[in-house]
């Protein structure tokens, strides 16, 4: 393995500012010019239990965090015992000496200090700050100016506490990771940011979300911002109510999106299957948890690929894709909203919370973005559901002295309902024909992403691809990568050349769902299936061994 | 679609349902609002799936003929997306009560600026006459054949005491004032309920008893109290507008001045607005 | 063609009393000894419209209804014109004289002869038994006694009426269509009966279901005798509330069953992923119209096939099998039941409406329906999800002195939640082992039926089936058709044989979801693949051309 | 699970939350009842999921940890199961009045024989704060960050308005008299529920409004509307059962004595009445 990157582990209680600790790094290293790669664990409970973030970065592109970390920045005895383990050759822990008997590492009275100051129990976290400047070698001038630049209130107290604990860091492991510095600065974002920020550039006007993790934050982002963006959000009392209201505002022409996770997918199956008969565009943001059911709310897994592929009653054609980087998060996002619109479906973005929670430096091609542009009705006699060529029919919103209905219906082609035999073979075939040109057009998009080009094939998506990416770096691999990003139309044109091989299909399933969908689409059979289905993202140290393995 | 508000579709309720009366009104509360400004281009209509629902295909509106029990939803979804649009949605007892509570309680509770018509005629109607959630304790349908072991919902108190600001009872065998109804409840700013005693003449035959119950009320309720207590009255059925008040609209409070619809951004507006926000981070 | 079997239509408006016509036409023929097949076809409303039975019967096994008929009873103008083309060589129209004017067939002035009655609206039905019975000869008696028979009530009036009826059709043509008496009485069900004594015979204790066309029949059937069966029935206020409700009933220990359409299941996929974590076993009717979203609620469609194979966030085994026939619903309703039971899953029976609404001769075998019952916990301390070899862990019940702890978040052995990568881990692959049980037991059930050894090789599954065996009879057709019942588990090792060869699929879909799943599960390519997707069942005659001209 | 009705799972509320004293009220609540014969194995628990569900894990009582807004209809379909076992419901404020409120009108008015508990939080806490059924208008959470623009919904009114048996309202500074009311509760034959003022020190730390405003109240309104009117109240909060009438609950309309589990025929006694409905046709 060759480890060219650094990685800082900060644990402590929820509440004890783990998080904060965790960005404020990653937000240094991305100020260095660094490349960065931050993922946050939490269980799903408010204060205490035990949360880290692992922080990763280099020089070169990242996309994974490592766990073998060389700075552990433990605030209690839980997150040192915790990490005692993922300590890197080299790599040293600070923990908190208040917090456990004296042990290997740098104990730090953590605890003592804080007390020195108000609210003690909210200032332990920044000890992560200070102890990764002592750690690098910043000087404290510069550590005073990371905490104002990231703490901003409390100075006073901040400030002095931290200094304090960067003195005591520096006399035992001062300097002793010196960082060079990257190229550029470029800014940091969550998947679920880049999903935002992508819909938003397409066109996003409402976006309707009943808080559901890891989907959550997308409303978070959006409600804060919506001002500045020019959008409208709204938490309405359900997901039955977010999606059904999506397709209302869509039929009064705002480009709707929302967004959940399986358990909120579940609940707007009917209103999926109304907008494929409605003929209505609409934008879904499905982000996965560990399932079934509640399942592990806060972790991640691949687990809602057959779902999503297999949403809703009667026949309509859908869009799924999953995104393999937080970049390409933003480009989708877009890319989707505008294909709803031009074709009047549904579109599915599938994530993990791996992705949508997962902070990385990522440049986003904003002026690249797709833009929804719905075809409409040039004048005259309007139908709704005037039987086209390729399926499509112009649209025409409300205000217009043309009537415009919508329906749920089997229809005619102006939307009144009909049960006569001869219609409704028309609709059908009306609605057949938007699966073959929905397809033509997919052709014409990069449906698959190919990283490599010589030694083993592999196959991996969603999220995942960041962590084979990683994997392969670390383990000084050379492969081929392939990444359908496209999952409905299935981009089986594109994979016709690897049928007769038996590739290295990796996943986070149990079930082995993706490498199910090669094999029954694509006739691709896997030789082995790498599985990882604990809610953990795959550590690229360890799946580089296994692909090794596999090899 | 016709000018006088028709449809080509073949109109399928049973000989004297109450459902006719209703289309009557609507027909001529539009005519009312286009006399006011209020152009029919801009009236968008919303229904469920049901007997009443087959209103959506008989009347020459725009509007989303939507699912069992979310039309309610579909119709706030309208109303968000352009605030300019006047929406009115017709639901079944079973629709608003029954499968789609939540939206009705909610719609109510958010004050959304949406009319919903209630065709109450206290059964699950197409579906062969099921007990609905204002049927009467002890009613037989097929699926309840020794009666309904449930007492029945009283819609009126239960939208006012989620919220709503115009609430207000029709009846079928009143027409002229149930169009009057509709136009004050299309002109209400804010969620307006109007439940309609419509008899289903297959299921529940009442128009014998509301035909002697059910009494004009002359002015709404002074009183949030007041108006409760007209809701739960059984002897008499005061029909009229029961309680009015003002009271920011959902749409309004959302996001004041704003449409969405209307003050959708060009691509270089919106680019621009994605570059600022990258550029906070 | 060989037409062996005689057909009788009878259209008229709704609420005029057709649908009696037509199950007295098919009670009588049954009575006879015939075997009967009725397909009752209505749109979605009250009163008025267009209604029509047919009614096939023959003296050997019939599993379709006939459009081509020999006698066609028009109750008024309307069924006169849309039934005018579907009367066979030899067959003759008997309409209602006083709804048209004169034209070819016998005119009968049914209305005017109906006021001399009360109610006469009510009474011009009637018509269609005294035609029948005059058109193939039966007497005055024997028709007197069918009317007392079937109709019971105002029989004063009844009689009276259907006299004059049958006079003036036996005038013109008395005894025009003898028909043979069949070997034995046989009592007739529908699709929708059968599958609720199904159940009921496996042990069914709660039946959940809030209405649905065309699921809706059960929840009838169930609730007129529930305590002479000993069971339960409710509707509560959603099928989100029948769903879950029964998932609590069944925790009770209560065998528990919901049924509805596809928007209803659409709404139920929430609950059904909860009953994947539970471990809950579930029996769910799914019964099919033509969709998307509400679609044509009162006809039928097969295209709900990807939506059962497809629900549910996360990753739980669940069993999707569909019945040919309504005898076999009867069996499979039961066996789903018992397997829902025997590994704590949920089961789903997919058919459609015209198998669930359809009428036909058939024989029960009662006792042997398979017999639901748990694997139960035999003492000592109780872990819910016992970690056990082939995955199904024992129940228990409470009130019970041990603690019972069913769950939806993943969980430990007890049920207690954990969020720890081992314990995740440990249950995936305890519910993956599950899989593996399951498809090893279904191995061992009857999961395809096979009709006949030679001529062209014909797929088909579902209500299909029975358009399918009627078309090669009908067109003497000698063919191998082979039905999977199972879809998941799919019998892909009861299918290995058919890999190579090109067969005909023929199903109800616009997409051909059948044929795709051949494709994709078992590899078997159709050379051509027969549709309908009007909201029709398939014609036998029709059918037959169209196998002959793709074989 | 411990003879004390605890379990091993490690409790993860926050220091000071609220839901301790519900915890602590159960178990004592438990202890009363076991000491008046019900049988804690015949006392089985439902959770939704947020804060107030981990109860669940740490209650060594039999139950289901259900979904968000669906554990209201877990506990009834217990409850029809086998009527025997006594239901008691955890929900959260989300749960009962956003996402499952029509399962708590429904079960409200057909008074299913099961206590419901709401800890009312006023707030989404395990999704971190989001605004919820009952916060106020103008809170900021996550989702609301320029403030919610809706009003609370009242639960005591809307159970009194769906036709609640039992209705109550406990606080956690309180846990005696919340204890007693779980009992009283569980007694009732019919739906029971009960608001529990549940503060969330990290979202809504109401402790110092609430040790205010909370007062005991004696004993339950003489009449609907008088209990409407304590319901009502907002300078006081009157802690109590504020209702409670007897009605038949819906399990005993809809099958008298019948008990699905204990009734479960055998196979033979099944099959037997199968050919008997096959022999009627
Ligand atoms: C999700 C779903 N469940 C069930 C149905 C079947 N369904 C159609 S209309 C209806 C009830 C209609 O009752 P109501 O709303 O009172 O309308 P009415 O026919 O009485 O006018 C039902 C249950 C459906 N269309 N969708
Ligand atoms: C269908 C579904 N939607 C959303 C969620 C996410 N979720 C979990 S708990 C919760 C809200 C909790 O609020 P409340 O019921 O008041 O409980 P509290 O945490 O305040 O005790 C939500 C929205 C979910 N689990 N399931
Ligand atoms: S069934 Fe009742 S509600 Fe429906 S059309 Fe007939 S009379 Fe009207
Ligand atoms: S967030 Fe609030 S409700 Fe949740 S445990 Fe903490 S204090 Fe209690
Ligand atoms: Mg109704
Ligand atoms: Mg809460």
């Amino acid at each position: 393995m060759s480890r060219d990157a650094f990685t800082y582990i900060v644990g402590g209680k929820a509440g004890e500012g783990v998080k904060k600790a965790g960005s404020t790094a990653a937000n240094l290293f991305a100020a260095m010019g660094r490349h960065v790669f931050q993922m946050d664990d939490y269980p799903s409970l408010i204060r205490g239990g035990h949360n880290f973030v692992a922080v990763s970065t280099a020089t070169r592109e990242i996309t994974s965090h490592y766990m073998k970390a060389d700075l552990v920045v433990a605030l209690d005895k839980r997150s040192y015992d915790a990490h005692r383990e993922d300590v890197a050759k080299g790599g040293v822990v600070v923990y908190n000496s208040d917090a456990q008997e004296e042990t290997e590492g740098v104990g730090i009275p953590m605890t003592a200090v804080a007390k020195e100051y108000p609210r003690p129990e909210l200032r332990v976290g920044v000890s992560g700050a200070a102890a990764l400047s002592a750690a690098i070698g910043l000087d404290k001038d510069e550590m005073a100016d990371l905490i104002t630049k990231e703490y901003k209130r409390d100075l006073e107290n901040n400030i002095p506490f931290a200094t304090a604990i960067y003195e005591a860091v520096a006399e035992k492991i001062g300097g002793r990771f010196p960082l060079e510095k990257g190229d550029r600065e470029r800014p940091m974002f969550t998947g679920n940011t880049a999903i935002a920020l992508g819909a938003v550039a397409a066109g996003l006007d409402v976006y309707l979300a009943y808080p559901m993790t890891p989907a959550t934050t997308i409303l978070h982002y959006l409600a804060k911002n919506e001002r500045e963006l020019g959008i409208v959000t709204m938490q309405p009392e359900s997901e039955i109510a977010a999606a059904n209201m999506a397709i209302g505002a869509a039929a009064a022409g705002a480009r709707a999106m929302v967004g959940t996770s399986g358990g909120g997918l579940a609940l707007m199956e009917e209103a999926l299957s109304l907008a494929g008969m409605a003929e209505v565009p609409l934008l879904v943001v499905l982000s996965s948890r560990p399932g079934p059911s509640t399942g592990v709310p806060t972790y991640t897994e691949q687990a809602d690929l057959k779902m999503a592929l297999g949403q809703g009653h009667g026949e309509f054609p859908q869009i799924v894709a999953s995104p393999g980087t937080v970049g390409e998060a933003f480009d989708l996002a877009a890319e989707l909203m505008s294909l709803a619109w031009t074709f009047q479906v549904q579109t599915i973005l599938l994530t993990e919370k791996h992705l949508s929670e997962s902070r990385m430096t990522v440049e986003f091609d904003v002026d690249g973005a797709a833009w929804a542009e719905p075809r409409m009705h040039d004048g005259g006699p309007y139908k709704r559901y005037a039987d086209t060529a390729d399926g499509v029919s112009p649209l025409l919103f409300p205000p217009s002295s043309e009537t415009v209905k919508f329906t749920s219906y089997e229809h005619d082609e102006l939307g009144i309902t009909t049960e006569e035999a001869a219609d409704i073979t028309l609709m059908h075939d009306k609605r057949n024909r938007k699966f073959a040109t929905v397809e033509e057009h997919v052709r014409g998009l990069r449906t698959v992403n190919r990283f490599g080009s010589s030694g083993p094939l592999i196959f991996a998506y969603g999220s995942t691809t960041m962590s084979v990416l990683e994997a392969l770096r670390v383990g000084g691999i050379e492969a081929t990568v392939v990444q359908p990003v496209y999952l409905d139309p299935f981009p089986v044109w594109e994979l016709e050349e690897y049928r007769d091989m038996s590739p290295i299909v990796i996943e986070q399933s149990a079930a082995g769902q993706f490498a199910r969908l090669l094999a029954e689409k694509a006739r691709i059979d896997a030789a082995t299936v790498i599985k990882r289905y604990d809610g953990r993202a795959f550590e690229p140290e360890e799946l580089a061994e296994e692909i090794r393995r596999a090899a | 679609m016709t000018d006088d508000l028709g449809t080509y579709a073949e109109n399928t309720w049973c000989p004297g349902c109450g459902n006719f009366a209703i289309l009557n009104a609507v027909k001529s509360a539009v005519g009312s609002l286009e006399a006011k400004g209020v152009g029919r281009e801009r009236i968008v209509m919303t229904a469920g799936i049901g007997c009443h629902a087959k209103i959506f295909d008989y009347l020459g509106l725009s509007g989303f003929y939507s699912l069992h029990g979310r039309s309610m939803a579909t119709a706030q979804g309208l109303k968000l997306g352009n605030p300019d649009l006047k929406v009115l949605g017709f639901c079944g007892d079973g629709d608003a009560f029954g499968e789609g509570l939540a939206h009705m309680m909610y719609a109510a509770k958010r004050n959304s600026d949406i009319t919903i018509v209630v065709h109450d005629n206290g059964v699950y109607a197409l579906t062969t006459g099921q007990r609905g959630p204002t049927s009467a304790r002890g009613y037989k349908g097929p699926s309840t054949p020794r009666g309904n072991t449930e007492d029945p919902f009283n819609p009126l108190v239960l939208m006012l005491e989620a919220g709503a600001t115009f609430v207000a009872r029709g009846y079928v065998g009143m027409v002229k004032e149930l169009a009057d109804l509709m136009v004050a409840a299309v002109e209400h700013e804010g969620f307006s309920f109007i439940q309609v005693l419509q008899p289903s003449v297959t299921f529940s035959n009442r128009y014998a008893e509301y035909n002697e119950t059910v009494v004009p009320l002359e002015q709404p309720a002074a009183s949030f109290d007041e108006a409760l207590a007209l809701a739960r009255k059984t002897e008499t059925l005061p029909a009229g507008i029961l309680y009015r008040i003002e009271k920011p609209s959902n749409e309004r409070a959302l996001y004041g001045d704003w449409n969405p619809v209307a003050n959708h951004p060009t691509r270089d507006e919106r680019l621009a607005k994605v570059k600022a926000a990258v550029g906070r981070g």
